[in-house]
């Protein structure tokens, strides 16, 4: 639906490019430079810290559904198991992995 | 939750690295010594758990997925004695340069918890967890090196084909699953056995062990990998030489260990039916390492690519005892292993104590004059060397005859004979290390200068340049590193004289 | 050909069209983004199974994070392709060598009769009530304890890795303390000073 | 031949769902515009048609009109192809939302994790719009766009797995059921900070205000949006808005008890479901006009260093209280 919305929009819009005009925008400069640059390491930790979360909470999710299902064991391994991430997520705040300045 | 007390050593050891992580975050002080004395006081208590379950009757927990025998038993208190000594080893060499010392200890501690759940495992998930637990800390530990670019190629090369192998090795184990439906060792044996014994008349029988075989492939490929057997030991001289030389102690030696009742759970706990198919293979990868091994390793002149073809020439001397698949062919490999990894870790260990003052002891010519500059190093070193060659009396001559006996009882002449071809000639360039350390001068500072530090020290390593020690003078060594090299030096002879005291336990953990 | 082996057809066949483009596309952003195709699809085929909760944890994880990462890293290094191109085209004959051996023995077994998926009957449809994810909570929680908890302490590892390796200290960035900021009194910044009026 | 009327009659299901939630977009951008004005004390728009009702159509058929520009640097497939994967999980996640009791296109059991899994595709369109434009602006507002959306999806996971608890169901009608018994049994009262919690994290989520660093006009003018004009651009906006709806109608079936009456048993129904859904999008308007923008820094803070740790505590109090029959949640799960 998107792209027959796009399509729509190319055809009935007016359709005039110049180099100006598709260059990207800068401000009122020329581009100087390739806009793929190096980005600080601090965005892929983000990323990886997302991974790691996500996956809990992919761990998490089956262990609600069967909450009152469970043997006491398993909802003790669920504790032992957020201690454990809880340790990970003290050990990020101490290292100041989650410092923007 | 039943049997939950047999795995203490475990339980305490996560509960204790957890603390051991956090208390590490408060501290200030760049060496770490709290976080060291605590690793340590870890491992002491760790090792004093599991050496009370020695000689307990074998029990499993966690509804099998876990499983105390007099294997595990065993194994754990080396792998920790070893883990022990190697973090003494190393606490200069890491406190020195720029590594961040409190997570080389947290991580070499979670690594010893994955070696520990790996020996102990009698599940494949639960063999392969550990194992990944393993390798993670592993790569990281390689990497921890940061200024060092050498380091991080090395970890990157360690963490893409570790991947790999891991993969294969899953893959594998997927496969056996695939075909058993079940991911408990003895499960998956009893199943497997059924299968073969049905033969081509089902359907079903012959759709299970084809399944298991092609398991069984990816299985040995996954493990020959991790072991660094040829030809899957690529990886194996890069990392020993990019990572810091603590590190490469780290991964010379209890994982060896932990590899090794990989192998035993794999292939003897959970395809003894196959034994004829995997025998094939492993004795082409013995063969090769012994061969590869030895012969490539005369040419180096880098004393950690020596000693890594070194390990993959003693790698193929290992397998010799899986190849013989009998009791004593397993319990002769599980001293070899077990022996070979304390013998590696008193080399490593001198070349730690020669490396103190920021200087990095990595070519064979920093061995020069040795026994002049300090008698104890040469002394252990000399030890280690001529035990890894296998000259009697020391204990690597009882481990190779040990295996090469095993082979020769299951009919292996031919391995038994380039076994015992190839250790001759892998004599030559233990040799060649303990005639510099005793007959050649210690080369003088200015020379160097020009080839030690100048060709192998690239922009990396600044605190060489800063210090620039003295490669002629006598080496200071800390009083409890002399005596734990003393001890492990000692241990190469007393075993070698006592075998019994190490094979007994090796002996009962396949009866 | 029923309507479920019909969709089965059309997402295989992107699966494997994804799944090429992944190797053999330039651009290694577009390489990711086909991968992302390949998971969706993968995805699909698992739904396609009932196996609802590892098909959507696949595209939550995998598509929704662990892509988003891989998203980061291409973008990010804008690596030059070309010289990896080259050992690319050295090493084809023998990667087209392994391959087709390795097609040869997959067709050489999956014809035999005992691969055959005739002898598999059709796994009868779960009933409306069945829940996928409870199973399996069911059976992570019980049978599988020991595994899960080695699972947190490998998560736990690979967050220590990944900061002990990407982190460092730069003391010449300034951070703002928030906390700090809230907590200011009036008196803090503020000073009142009483002064006479002055009259002109 | 089943399966096929099957197909058609599904078709005609989603347009069904799409059609009036197009236009709930449409006059949500009115909605927004009188309500920010109301609050500034303006008029807002009331010019076209009576009293501006007709200005979203205006607005159509102006952006229609446009140029859809497309810059020559740029990768020019993945630059058409983002705003359409940004509305594509926007309209997606709709599948499983129950309107009113049984009145849901797919009753499907794992509703809940699908929600979330949609939500988490909404990245990509912010990823691949900043990188396709191959414009510094576009790929630096695209990258903290993408490391916000990240970190708050995480606190609407944890959010969510509290009212999984609670419900003990991913079926979305079934935890709307779970939470029947008048207004003292909805989720919003146990589950509080979580939802609190994901409501914000929803308007973090969406780049809304006072969370659009993103597209913060006077930093980085107008972050991955910048280079994107015409339809192009409307379908972004598109996606947002549908976004917003979309977060405001989950917020009001996970906490809020969905189409239930707040009075037990008092005309269930849809209408309830709208209301609740509008008052959240009164909320989204209400804080752009009131709050002003979080500095970037303050954004990752709030997300990380707030609302993680409130969440994993909050679903440990949750979890012992309900495992050990402690307190109101016990009852509300046992109904």
């Amino acid at each position: 639906m998107g792209g027959a919305l796009i399509t729509a929009g190319r055809f009935i819009g007016p359709s005039n490019p110049n180099a100006e005009k598709n260059s990207p925008y800068e401000c009122g400069f020329e581009a100087f430079e390739d806009a793929r640059m190096k980005f600080d390491v601090r965005y892929y930790l983000v990323a990886i810290l997302f991974i790691i979360f996500d996956l809990e909470i992919a761990f998490l999710v089956p262990w609600a559904v069967v909450l009152d299902s469970i043997s006491p064991a398993a909802f003790g391994a669920m504790a032992l198991f957020l201690f454990i991430l809880v340790i990970g997520f003290i050990y990020e705040w101490k290292k100041g992995a989650l410092e923007w300045e | 939750m039943n049997n939950l007390h047999v795995a203490t050593p475990e339980i305490f050891l996560l509960v204790a690295v957890c603390t051991v992580l956090v208390v590490d975050l408060f501290q200030t002080d760049k060496r770490r010594v709290v976080t060291y004395w605590l690793s340590q006081a870890t491992l002491v208590i760790t090792l004093a758990l599991c050496f009370g379950q020695l000689g307990d009757e074998p029990v499993t927990a966690f509804n099998g997925a876990y499983t105390m025998d007099s294997m595990s038993a065993t194994l754990k208190c080396w792998i920790l004695g070893i883990a022990l000594l190697g973090f003494l080893y190393s606490r200069d060499y890491i406190g020195e340069r720029d590594i961040q010392n409190g997570e080389y200890y947290v991580l070499g501690l979670f690594g010893v918890g994955g070696m520990m759940i790996m020996v102990s495992a009698n599940n494949m998930l639960s063999i392969y967890l550990g194992l990944e637990l393993l390798a993670l800390s592993l790569y990281a530990m390689v990497a921890l090196y940061r200024t060092s670019s050498r380091a991080a190629e090395a970890a990157m090369k360690y963490f893409v084909l570790g991947a790999l192998a891991s993969g294969m090795l899953l893959y594998g184990m997927s496969m056996v699953y695939g075909a058993t439906g079940s991911l408990d060792l003895a499960t998956i044996n009893n199943i497997i056995a059924s299968a073969v014994e049905g033969g081509s008349d089902s359907d079903e029988s012959v759709y299970r062990s084809l399944g298991a075989r092609f398991g069984l492939t990816f299985i040995i490929v996954g493990v020959a990998f991790k072991l660094g057997a040829v030809p899957f030991h690529m990886w194996l001289p890069d990392v020993y030489e990019g990572a810091p030389t603590s590190v490469t102690l780290y991964i010379a030696t209890a994982p060896k260990i932990a590899a090794f009742a990989m192998v035993i759970r794999l292939l003897v706990d959970a395809l003894p039916t196959l034994h004829s198919d995997w025998q094939q293979m492993l004795a082409i990868l013995a063969a090769l390492s012994l061969i590869v091994g030895n012969l490539v390793a005369i040419a180096q002149s880098n004393i950690k690519r020596m000693l890594a073809y070194s390990t993959i020439s003693h790698v193929g001397f290992l397998l010799l005892g899986i190849v013989a698949g009998t009791a004593e062919g397993y319990s002769a490999a599980m001293f070899y292993a077990v022996t070979y990894a304390f013998t590696t870790l008193a080399a490593f260990g001198v070349l730690l104590a020669i490396s103190a003052n920021g200087y990095e002891a990595d070519e064979l010519v920093s061995l020069s004059g040795l026994a002049r500059r300090k008698p104890l190093l040469a002394m252990v070193m000399m030890l280690s060397l001529i035990s890894l060659a296998g000259v009697p009396p020391l204990v690597g001559f009882y481990a190779k005859l040990s295996v090469l006996k095993a082979v020769i009882g299951a009919d292996f002449l031919w391995l038994a004979v380039v076994g015992v071809i190839m250790s001759v000639i892998g004599a030559f360039y233990y040799l060649r290390a303990i005639k510099l350390m005793y007959f050649d001068e210690p080369i003088a500072d200015t020379v160097e200068v020009s080839e030690t530090v100048g060709t192998d020290t690239t922009k990396d390593n600044e605190a060489i340049v800063t210090s620039a020690p003295s490669l002629s003078g006598p080496i200071a060594v800390r009083g409890d590193v002399g005596l734990g090299l003393a001890i492990n030096g000692a241990a190469v002879i007393l075993f070698g004289i006592f075998p019994g005291l190490i094979m007994a336990a090796c002996i009962r953990a396949f009866t | 050909m029923t309507f479920q082996l019909f969709v089965f057809y059309v997402l295989a066949a992107i699966l494997v069209f994804a799944a090429g483009r992944v190797i053999t596309v330039r651009n290694p952003v577009y390489a990711a983004l086909f991968l992302v195709l390949a998971f969706f699809t993968s995805a699909g085929i698992w739904m396609l199974l009932e196996a609802e909760f590892l098909s959507i944890t696949l595209v939550l994880v995998y598509v929704g994070a662990v892509m988003v990462l891989f998203l980061f890293v291409v973008m990010m290094l804008d690596l030059n392709i070309a010289p990896l191109r080259e050992g690319f085209m050295q090493y084809l004959p023998v990667g087209i060598l392994v391959g087709l051996i390795m097609v040869i023995e997959m067709i050489f077994l999956i014809t035999q009769r005992y691969f055959k998926a005739d002898n598999y009957p059709i796994p009868p449809p779960s009933d409306a009530g069945y829940s996928n994810t409870e199973a399996l909570g069911l059976l992570l929680y019980s049978e599988y304890l020991y595994q899960f908890e080695i699972a947190a302490v490998i998560l736990l590892v690979a967050i220590v890795a990944a900061i002990a390796l990407t982190m460092r200290k730069r003391p010449e960035t300034r951070y703002q303390k928030p906390a700090e900021q809230i907590n200011v009194k009036k008196e803090d910044r503020l000073r009142v000073v009483s002064m006479n009026s002055e009259k002109d | 031949m089943d399966n096929f009327i099957l197909l058609i009659v599904t078709i005609l299901k989603i347009i069904l769902i799409i059609v009036p939630l197009l236009i709930a977009v449409a006059y949500l951008t009115l909605a927004e515009r009188k309500v920010i004005g109301s609050m500034q004390a303006r008029v807002g728009p009331n010019r076209v048609g009576w009293r501006g009702l007709a200005q979203p159509f205006a607005d159509l058929f102006k952006l229609l009109t446009k140029e859809v520009i497309v810059p020559s640097s740029s990768s020019r497939f993945l630059f058409l192809i983002a705003p359409v994967l940004s509305l594509a999980p926007a309209f997606a996640a709709w599948a499983v939302v129950p309107f009113s009791d049984g009145l849901v296109l797919a009753d499907v059991n794992a509703g809940l994790l699908y929600v979330l899994a949609m939500t988490s595709l909404g990245v990509y369109g912010v990823i691949i719009a900043g990188w396709a434009s191959n414009s510094k602006y576009a790929f630096l507002g695209a990258m903290r766009s993408a490391a916000q959306i990240v970190a708050y999806e995480i606190a609407m996971g944890f959010a969510l797995i509290g009212v999984l608890m609670m419900s003990g169901s991913l079926n979305l009608s079934d935890i709307v059921r779970a939470q029947s018994g008048g207004i003292g049994h909805w989720f919003l009262l146990p589950l509080f900070p979580l939802a609190v919690v994901y409501f914000i994290s929803g308007v973090a989520e969406t780049n809304r205000a006072p969370f659009d660093v993103a597209e913060g006009e006077s930093e980085i003018v107008a972050g991955f949006h910048v280079d994107y004009s015409g339809m192009a651009f409307a379908v972004f906006f598109l996606a947002e808005y549908a976004n917003m709806i979309m977060i405001a109608a989950l917020t009001a079936i996970m906490f809020l008890g969905g189409w239930l009456s707040p009075i037990d048993g008092f005309g269930d129904g849809f209408h309830w479901f709208l209301i609740k859904t509008s008052l959240m999008l009164f909320f989204f308007l209400w804080f752009r006009a009131t709050f002003p923008r979080y500095r970037y820094d303050q954004i990752m803070r709030l997300g990380w260093k707030v609302f993680i740790p409130v969440t994993i505590v909050w679903i440990a109090v949750v979890g012992f209280a309900i495992y050990f029959n402690v307190g109101p949640w016990f009852q509300i799960r046992s109904i």
